[in-house]
């Protein structure tokens, strides 16, 4: 069972982080990655950087552009990955845009995230039906997840048809809007959550986007199965280097002990 | 062979919509209704009015007697300097603008590298009414400062984009960002024949007034429709699209398509996207785009601030590939040298991407009774302060 | 009531030629052949070729609907501005040189103000490759500054007038030495319905194709020939001239003048010349003109250097004094704001001199049913600094 | 008989002195005025500044602009002159363009040129024909004398005209040209004034337009009455204000004593 699946089925609320590989040095991958499963985080999503990330806000924009200038490239990402699964356990994602996957081949990249232990990969720009009918054989065949996005203004048949061709979680955008460009939800967000959990969709959703703090996972979470962290975790890299990971984490997961022990 | 977009928004293998989801729903409520409602009569009624009250449209279809005379052969040049603001781009805007409003928007996006798209949203924005953020890149705003001053007139707000190489590419990136944003009240005009389906296929119908009008005056003139050679200057590519448009699938018409060497093809400051370009996606599009090896988009470089871009739009991509069209590359200097040389013979001051397209003739010979049409796709004004310094005058 | 010239070139007492006899052979060889000339089939065909194929005419009768909805009446703008180099100057020039080049001269002067004129004078000697020289005062020179770039780019050599204020008088002044000092190759394209006769009457009838225009244009959107009011703003009278032409013995249509009062008509910095003049002469003309009680001309003042002329036409002076047309003053400030407007209303950014006649709104109402033309002279791009500054954007 | 009709009648080339009245200073006129006429100049034309003086060259142009600055008006010059004939009995003209008699009234301009000794007028914007049909009857009736240009350009039939109503002498502009722009008179110029002389008109001409010195002033008078120099004596006058005037008008004399005695 791949590891997303199985992480999926614990009965918590799942903490997912998400950082540029190459950020803030070259060869901080490992070591951050390490950091986060040290600090009781659920999942990763290791972005792969790309020169025109234009689903992403400034934050992570420019800790890609940083990335690159430190001289990140997709043959040193796996290489920086090779003995990963070594050390860790923990569900890893690759998070990317399409293009970097292209000029790598599709299929070459595939085989790779394999070999490497990638669990899962998240395509902001791989549109759902070009991945239906010409990528998901290949995916399927290396055992890899890809992970769907939905928006507020995502229509139903469209959610439902996401969740028919999705086999781990169902990336719930929080707000229509780049990373890291809103902070706290409104009702609007919360109606929304809550309409999608009702839709009882055979995945579980994973909600990204806005969110910062112990607040803002709650919120995301009392709905969803998890949060993803990006802009406010590569903040905390920006000041503190790979230091202080736990304290940032801790942060969130105290809350989320005390809170969610409860429930 | 088919050169023209079809069913499923690729143009060959080139095309698509390779967007986020959070851009979806505006773009396949475009895709859905953007075919319908440019056929409604009223859309078409009002479209062509504007065109040709409000832009001035036709654009006159002129025969340079001092250009012809000096290479030795027959050169019209189709005038979409003469448009109001002094572009071609106002075409695909107008008919943008009125599918906005059809689709109930009213906010409006744009991105501008020459300014020219820029100040047409603007202008289509204040003729209508609506709110208008164009976003420019850092160093196109200091290079093309006439423009900037008309978006402010036009009461447009004008959004500097700092990030990659500060140009067309990363203001396409910002505006992109902007309707993820505002999925809801916003229209992102794009501002050629780039970024996902429908786009490309949609600002191409809007151009391919010029091809159709090209038509017709050339049956006045020389009792036939089609010339033997087709130009134009390909940034993104929508002037040529126009021009080209009903010529595509005959090809006894030669298409030519000329592209920015910035300052020598090799010489790592060029946009000559056909040469220098692969396979792979940019805003939304599988075309050709210039890159490493890695994927990266590579930073482009031209004197002309339209043509400073690293891709190429599929439908280009795709006469690329199949060799319907020819592609030219030319330099910064040559491409100055054609802009006097236009200047000084016939009077007219090409915008400088234009002026690529008039410098072909030093490079490709054509027959004494060839007719050439250039798509004399902009007027030079914004770039005074550029050929000024260049010359020295 | 006759107010069109009569054939010993008065308009009423207005008018005539008050030249140097180092001038006169010049001047009367035109005089002889003006008409001649322009009557010739071959003279109209090229005239009427040029005006389509190479100016971009007809301009468009546009309805501003948001200006027309604004001030409750019926706004139509005739765009001038859309014409090859930005304004109605171009009518003249072409024109003129076509006139020059069957007299056989081989040289070309010009004076200009706003730079309009000498642009659309550079761009036809490049046309038809002549040489071109241009004089204009230092002060325009600095508040234009676009358009002197495009003369170099055009190849024509502008030459600085350093007398008196700086501007259109004195570089009038000094284009007439250059042609006494030229007599048998030079011909001296002036720019409006000034200087002795024939030229206030050969430049109107160049102009008038934009009145022609205007009564077929209206017939198909309105059903008439005939507006309520043809309004126009006056420097030396070209472009209202022009839009006057064919209305000017229909006095059912009313005729509004707009002159610049540039910072209000009595402060001393002003160019009402209809206001603050007498009758007198000025470059070879009987007319009125703003002048001390000892008949120095006095120098004017108006933020558009278009407009900054002591004098007017002698067609306009007829028309003042018998009260054909009205006259209506328009400050600096109510002209920028007028050019703003209509910017953010229409999309059309208008020259300063043009934005005079936009502002007569605020002094004058019109009736809801009233067909009001606005001759929309020349577009803005030359003055986009002007703007900028004085709104500080 | 008018004081120009008699000095025409003496035997020799005349030399015809130009000068901006109010220049250098406002109230340099009359003293000027003295100086040339000791000096054993023939005729003198006075210039009445304007503020446009489209046929004159960048020195005069100059020194009528500096005359309306230190104050000049056509009533000032009047009274400049007001008592100049209880000093000189030389022939005076006005040289001066319309529009200020215009404003001035051309008949009062008239009177008042009458009744301060003024002999005649040179007005080179107005035209002969408007002239002849509505201002020639006042000019007589006043005893002013005319004075028209002609022009290398003239044609015959226009010299023969202008010679018909004029009653003093003809003002050859040596070249097309406006005052001042030339210097030295080659073959063409030449031509031009033997041409005019072999037509035998009944007014003689005087020469003008880039007579600067003994050279020039012997070419131009070689074929012709006389000849009137202009910018070089106002150059003269910004040198030296209104001392050595002898000194410049002897330099061109003493020529043409030399030169003409023979002749
Ligand atoms: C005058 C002119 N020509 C050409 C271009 C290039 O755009 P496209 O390739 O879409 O025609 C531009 C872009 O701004 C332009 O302003
Ligand atoms: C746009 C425009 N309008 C008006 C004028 C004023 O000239 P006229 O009164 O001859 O039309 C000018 C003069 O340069 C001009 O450029």
């Amino acid at each position: 069972m791949n590891r997303i699946n199985k992480k999926l089925q614990e009965d918590k609320k799942l903490l997912s982080i998400y950082f540029s590989a190459g950020y803030p040095n070259l060869n901080d991958t490992a070591s951050i990655i390490q950091k986060l499963e040290e600090s009781g985080v659920d999942m990763i999503e290791i972005g792969l950087p790309f020169s025109d990330p234009l689903a992403d806000g400034p934050t992570i924009q420019e800790s890609s552009t940083q990335a690159l200038k430190n001289g990140m490239t997709t043959n040193l990402l796996f290489n920086q990955l090779a003995t990963i699964r070594e050390t860790v356990t923990i569900p890893l994602i690759i998070m990317g845009y399409f293009n970097p996957m292209l000029q790598y081949g599709v299929e070459a990249f595939c085989k790779k995230c394999k070999e490497t232990g990638i669990d899962g990969l998240i395509i902001p720009d791989l549109p759902v039906d070009v991945y239906n009918e010409q990528y998901k054989s290949i995916f399927e065949k290396h055992g890899l997840i890809n992970v769907f996005l939905i928006t507020p203004q995502t229509r139903i048949e469209r959610i439902n048809f996401i969740d028919s061709i999705s086999n781990g979680f169902i990336y719930m955008v929080s707000s229509a809007s780049v990373t890291g460009s809103k902070s706290g939800f409104g009702d609007e967000q919360t109606n929304y959550f809550e309409r999608i959990s009702k839709m009882n969709l055979s995945n579980p959703q994973i909600v990204g986007f806005g969110i910062s703090n112990n607040e803002t996972f709650t919120q995301a979470t009392k709905h969803a199965k998890g949060a993803i962290i990006g802009s406010a975790f590569i903040k905390h890299l920006t000041k503190n280097g790979v230091t202080n990971i736990d304290f940032f984490i801790n942060k969130i997961t105290s809350i989320r002990k005390s809170k969610f022990k409860k429930a | 062979m088919a050169y023209n977009i079809n069913e499923k928004g690729y143009y060959g293998e080139f095309g698509g919509a390779y967007i986020p989801e959070m851009l979806y729903p505006n773009v396949e409520e475009l895709r859905q209704n953007y075919l319908k409602i440019m056929a409604e009569p009223s859309f078409k009624a009002e479209f062509d009015q504007l065109l040709k009250d409000y832009v001035g449209r036709p654009s006159p279809l002129y025969l340079a007697k001092r250009l012809s005379k000096k290479y030795n052969t027959k050169i019209y040049l189709k005038r979409e300097d003469l448009n109001h603001t002094g572009a071609h781009k106002v075409n695909n805007t107008i008919g943008q603008i009125l599918m906005a409003q059809r689709l109930g928007k009213t906010r409006i996006i744009a991105e501008t590298g020459a300014g020219q798209h820029g100040v047409a949203t603007a202008t289509v924005c204040a003729l209508m009414g609506m709110e208008c953020i164009v976003y420019m890149g850092e160093i196109d705003i200091a290079r093309q400062a006439p423009n900037v001053a008309r978006m402010k007139m036009l009461g447009a707000k004008v959004v500097p984009a700092l990030s990659g190489s500060r140009t067309l590419k990363d203001a396409t990136n910002e505006a992109i960002r902007d309707w993820i944003n505002n999925p809801v009240d916003t229209h992102y005009i794009i501002g050629s024949v780039v970024g996902p389906h429908p786009y490309p296929d949609m600002v191409a119908r809007f151009q391919a007034v010029v091809s159709e009008e090209i038509q017709w005056q050339l049956k006045e003139k020389e009792g036939t429709t089609k010339p033997n050679y087709v130009v134009a200057c390909v940034g993104g590519g929508s002037n040529a699209a126009g021009a080209f448009y009903h010529y595509l699938e005959d090809t006894s018409v030669k298409l030519i398509a000329v592209e920015a060497a910035g300052k020598g093809i090799h010489s790592g400051e060029s946009a000559a996207t056909s040469v220098l370009g692969r396979e792979g996606i940019i805003h939304g599009s599988k075309t050709l785009l210039m890159q490493t090896n890695d994927g990266q988009i590579t930073e482009p470089y031209s004197i002309s601030a339209g043509l400073d871009y690293p891709g190429v739009g599929p439908m280009h991509a795709h006469l690329y590939k199949t060799g319907r069209a020819e592609f030219m590359s030319i330099t910064d200097d040559e491409a100055m040298n054609a802009g006097l040389e236009l200047s000084q013979l016939e009077g007219i001051i090409p915008a400088i991407e234009t002026s690529h397209s008039l410098a072909i003739f030093d490079q490709k010979k054509f027959k004494p009774d060839d007719i050439v049409i250039i798509n004399l796709s902009g007027r030079g004004d914004k770039d005074l302060n550029n050929y000024i310094d260049y010359f020295k005058l």
